[in-house]
């Protein structure tokens, strides 16, 4: 099989060579990590950018849970400026799209931080992130269809890179809004960010996290992320990128086949450098033996979303 | 941080040198040669409900026969699968990672180590004795039979410190320091974090600045490598280090002790 | 310590002598699993009991996951009039409070398996099941906060028994519903029932369970499930009860230290049969050790739960 | 199920008898006294991810020295760690769990055993020995080295069938048993679902009434001892039959053939 079976276009210019990401806080800016074998990789997305430098939580940061692990980094990063200043030059040397992972407290703040992105060289493409759960403000949008329209709105108008909008798995009807967004004018949807969990130190009597609850990420959300992916999928009509717990190319077939047209990869990252390379060679391997000629042929069900590729 | 490897290394030896402490003699010629003192590796355990890697320090470098070692105690399941391992089976490795110690500093060091910290200091005191500037070693440890055996810094003048007296003198390693600190001294440190406090406290009171104290500090980690943003400890210049990148040896003066956490250690 | 210390007073005459009962589902109705050391448990919850027989889902049924299960048994169930007849009478006979965990598709299916169950000797309290997340209904009352009052309105009605309601953590404000559960006269409340998910066989192109979704159980959902404990048991001011994912005493532990007044013990039991005296015994060394006369004590913040004991 | 108990059970022997299957003999008395033909136990596997224990079928039974056997293939992450166990370790087992087979009814019994089916098979073929009911015995597989070694079914007819030809028949199992079949027959059946499918419309071609067929089935389980209702396949009867408590060992006769689901086979 040839490497163009493996390609994906997410609409509005966003073509990767590879259905395979990084996800948003496992990869930083991309210039960490030289482990993993950037060749396979679709595209890289940064940590969680905001409009101004932010330090993040005080620690405890971060706990591991059976198969899965908690975090409450806070988006410490180091500001919309220095990205685009120091980071996207950098990026823009690379033959691998980088997608900017954005958050904020206010609608103004993801505008007004796509808006200094929008054509800088080397940004490939947005990430909306209305639904990190460890920072006071920002995961609001993603509870409720009519503010994650209008946020998902406002920065449309704002730019004119791939808008790829990422939902938050917390919510009692995910199909809803992830219509709402789609209707709003995202051109791509990725599902899904953590699950709001928490763990209890019982021998020092006090939660494990100083921010008392974090996000819930690795194998132990599979199940649930699949889940939301399937559901989103057969909804709305843009391409989803599925995450959510995937740790071998098994798993990340499984998002293929509910309907993803790509897939992140997260906290595997931190502990098998060797995954995004497994992923892209197991999913060749499986075009190959059920004799698909390109990713369209994955999903199990007739997929809603019309063919870019 | 670029200098790591990803690999599979072998056990050659899995020994108890002290109570409470076991040690796994890996072989790894690649590690070896890079490995520096104070850096450690993140070891993939298979444990039953775990995730992530284990960070451990490196307890031994021989690059001549391309060993590593790591002493480690059980602590929990990861850790309780490292103590399942028998010669001839197979670690996956990541390292070496992070900051080292800084060796070419100022004359009279001291190494202070408390409990399982003493696991970075063999390295050190290898190459401070190669570089010339044998150091003292203070090993401090609850009791005479969980300290590591003196014979691990050869061409160090070592003393122990024990709680119930049982060796050398008894009371904490800090209160051995007192008796031995002068400010022309460069210290080493490693150990629980009320240790790490306690010897600040007394660097000021005997005039050793900070800046001529290292520290080599431990806090959960995700990564390992600087991309989850998990392991942070205070800075004294406000916000955040990475213990995995930045550290895990930091200069005293970079941290900000009054806003550090125990995440481990009451 | 003796045990009166673990005892706890659930309200309306449902008193336990310990925090520790059996989750619906993992325990049949109480006549299998002879392994588990029953003079320990607090309370056995039977498996979902509908007004009529129901044969259940058709397998494949339950599937493993990472640190999970998931379980689309459908209420498979012999129906209420055999619970009366055969199986109470039965629980009369024993030492140990037997709780009837009852679902249905309409609020009048609950009022009505209530109503038999009403002043049936043996049977010690009542389960509403508002979150079953593997039947065509029943799952939409746990979903809303005035359908989830509506029904547990209607069955306090229909009964003097104690009554329980078992959240569904699927939903996007679960302190909103407890607290419309609470007000409509329910005397404890129970969190969680299982997380809905999914699994893909990608070698056969089908979904794992023939119910396609599932519900997610075990050591995965831990950090979730006790999330919302801490969440619910800072909004209302009945008895909660903890459930999700514990396996061990100082999982059991959390729970009781993030405000529970007792905990569920579910598919931990299919693994463990010790967990249940393995659990019990843990909570009374953690009392004996911090000198904790009773387990009022435990909970880190100061319990809004008026005392029973 | 009554007799269930639950042990730590040490490995005594850890060996291959054929390609593609291994077997651990364990130390067990006391299940070793109530295990009967057909039961199963459940196996705790302390591997990374899982949580359930495994369901496996009870491969050899001996009172006398107090031990048992399991027979069994690497196909995930439990089967792994069951195989990297070596003498001495300590196995969790709960058993013996669900009803075996019954071994009172008529003559001429006939064993047929589709792959890892062979398992359950040879405490059945001695149970029918001392019985005075030699049966004849049936197994295929794909080729001749992954047979179960005749002599593991002492005094038993045993005829084998291998899809390459590399031993005795060419063809599968069940083409073999039409050309033993007769209706005074009793036939005992394991094996794949589409196997276990071809023997149910062999024995209606050939008069062998579904009332004088046993089949053991495997499904997936939860529990293994009744309480989860996750390992049902339909009842002839309507509704559905749980295989750990009613089976694993079922008349043929009791199971909706028209409704089964292949869970594990093609
Ligand atoms: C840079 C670095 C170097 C280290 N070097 C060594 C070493 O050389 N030898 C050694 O024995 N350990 C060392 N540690 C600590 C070691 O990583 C942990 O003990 C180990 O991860 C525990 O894994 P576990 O699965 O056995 O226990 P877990 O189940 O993860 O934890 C069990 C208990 O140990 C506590 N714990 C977890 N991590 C630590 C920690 N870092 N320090 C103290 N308690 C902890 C947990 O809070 C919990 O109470 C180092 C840690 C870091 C960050
Ligand atoms: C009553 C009973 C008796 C059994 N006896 C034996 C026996 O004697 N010897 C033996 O080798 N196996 C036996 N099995 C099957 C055995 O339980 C499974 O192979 C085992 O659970 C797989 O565990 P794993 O973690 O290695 O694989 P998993 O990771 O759980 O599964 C790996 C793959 O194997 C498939 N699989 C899982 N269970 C089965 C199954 N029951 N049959 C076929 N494929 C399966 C899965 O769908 C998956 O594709 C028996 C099962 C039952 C229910
Ligand atoms: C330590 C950590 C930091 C994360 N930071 C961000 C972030 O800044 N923005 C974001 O949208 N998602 C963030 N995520 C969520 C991941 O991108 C991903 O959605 C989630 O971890 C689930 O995927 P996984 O199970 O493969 O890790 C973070 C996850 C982790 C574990
Ligand atoms: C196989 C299975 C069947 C269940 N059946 C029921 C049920 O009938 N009614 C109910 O309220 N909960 C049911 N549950 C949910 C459990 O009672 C419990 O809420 C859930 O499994 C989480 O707890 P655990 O992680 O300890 O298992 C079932 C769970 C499992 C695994
Ligand atoms: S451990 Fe991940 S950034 Fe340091
Ligand atoms: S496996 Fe649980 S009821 Fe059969």
């Amino acid at each position: 099989m040839s490497e163009r079976t493996l390609s994906v276009d997410l609409g509005r210019g966003l073509r990767l060579r590879t259905p395979v990401l990084v996800a948003s806080g496992t990869f930083a800016y991309g210039f960490d990590a030289p482990l993993i074998d950037r060749a396979r990789l679709g595209a890289i997305v940064t940590k969680g950018t905001t409009l101004r430098a932010r330090d993040g939580n005080p620690p405890t940061r971060i706990a591991e849970t059976p198969s899965g692990m908690l975090n409450a980094i806070g988006l410490q990063n180091p500001g919309v400026a220095v990205v685009r200043r120091e980071y996207a030059p950098r990026w823009a040397q690379w033959d691998l799209p980088v997608i900017v992972n954005v958050a904020g407290d206010r609608v103004d703040d993801y505008v007004e931080v796509a808006r200094r992105l929008d054509g800088v060289p080397g940004v490939a493409g947005l990430e909306l992130n209305i639904s990190c759960p460890n920072v006071a403000a920002g995961l609001q949008f993603g509870l409720d269809a009519r503010l994650a329209a209008e946020v998902t709105g406002a920065v449309r108008r704002a730019t004119a890179l791939h808008l790829m909008v990422k939902l938050t798995p917390n919510v009692t009807n995910l199909a809803a809004i992830a219509s709402a967004i789609a209707d709003a004018g995202a051109d791509s949807l990725s599902a899904v960010n953590t699950f709001v969990g928490m763990a209890i130190d019982v021998r020092r009597r006090r939660p494990v996290l100083a921010n008392v609850t974090g996000g819930l990420s690795g194998p132990a959300i599979r199940p649930l992320a699949l889940r939301a992916v399937w559901e989103v999928a057969a909804t709305v009509r843009i391409p989803v990128i599925g995450i959510g717990g995937i740790a071998s190319a098994s798993d990340a077939l499984e998002f293929l086949l509910a309907g993803a047209a790509a897939v992140q990869l997260g906290t595997v990252n931190y502990v098998n450098p060797r995954a995004v390379a497994e992923v892209v060679e197991g999913i060749e391997q499986y075009a190959a033996d059920h004799g698909f000629a390109d990713l369209s042929a994955f999903p199990l069900r007739p997929s809603v979303v019309p063919s870019h590729a | 941080m670029s200098t790591a490897v990803l690999a599979q290394a072998t056990v050659l030896a899995h020994t108890r040198p002290m109570e409470g402490g076991e040690e796994l003699v890996l072989a790894h010629p690649e590690g070896a040669r890079r490995a520096r003192p104070g850096q450690f590796f993140q070891i993939g355990v298979d444990a039953k409900g775990t995730l992530l890697r284990r960070p451990y320090s490196i307890a031994a470098i021989d690059p001549g026969r391309g060993r590593l070692s790591f002493l480690f105690s059980v602590v929990g399941q990861g850790s309780a699968w490292l103590s399942g391992l028998s010669n001839g089976q197979a670690v996956d490795l990541i390292g070496p990672l992070g900051n080292g110690f800084v060796i070419d500093g100022g004359t009279s060091p001291v190494c202070v180590a408390g409990g399982l910290g003493v696991a970075v200091f063999p390295p050190l005191v290898d190459a401070l004795v190669r570089a010339g500037r044998p150091p003292i070693v203070l090993q401090g440890a609850r009791t005479g039979s969980r300290l590591l055996p003196d014979d691990r810094f050869a061409g160090a003048s070592v003393q122990v410190a024990t709680d119930d007296g049982s060796r050398g003198w008894r009371g904490s390693v800090v209160s051995l320091l007192r008796t031995v600190a002068a400010p022309s001294q460069e210290w080493f440190v490693c150990g629980p974090t009320p240790m790490l406090r306690a010897v600040i406290r007394l660097a000021g009171s005997v005039g050793v600045s900070l800046d001529r104290i290292q520290v080599a500090l431990e806090t959960p980690m995700g990564c390992g490598m600087g991309t989850c943003l998990g392991c942070v400890v205070p800075a004294a210049a406000g916000g955040y280090l990475l213990t995995c990148q930045e550290g895990p040896c930091l200069r005293a003066d970079q941290v900000a002790w009054d806003r550090i956490t125990d995440a481990f250690h009451e």
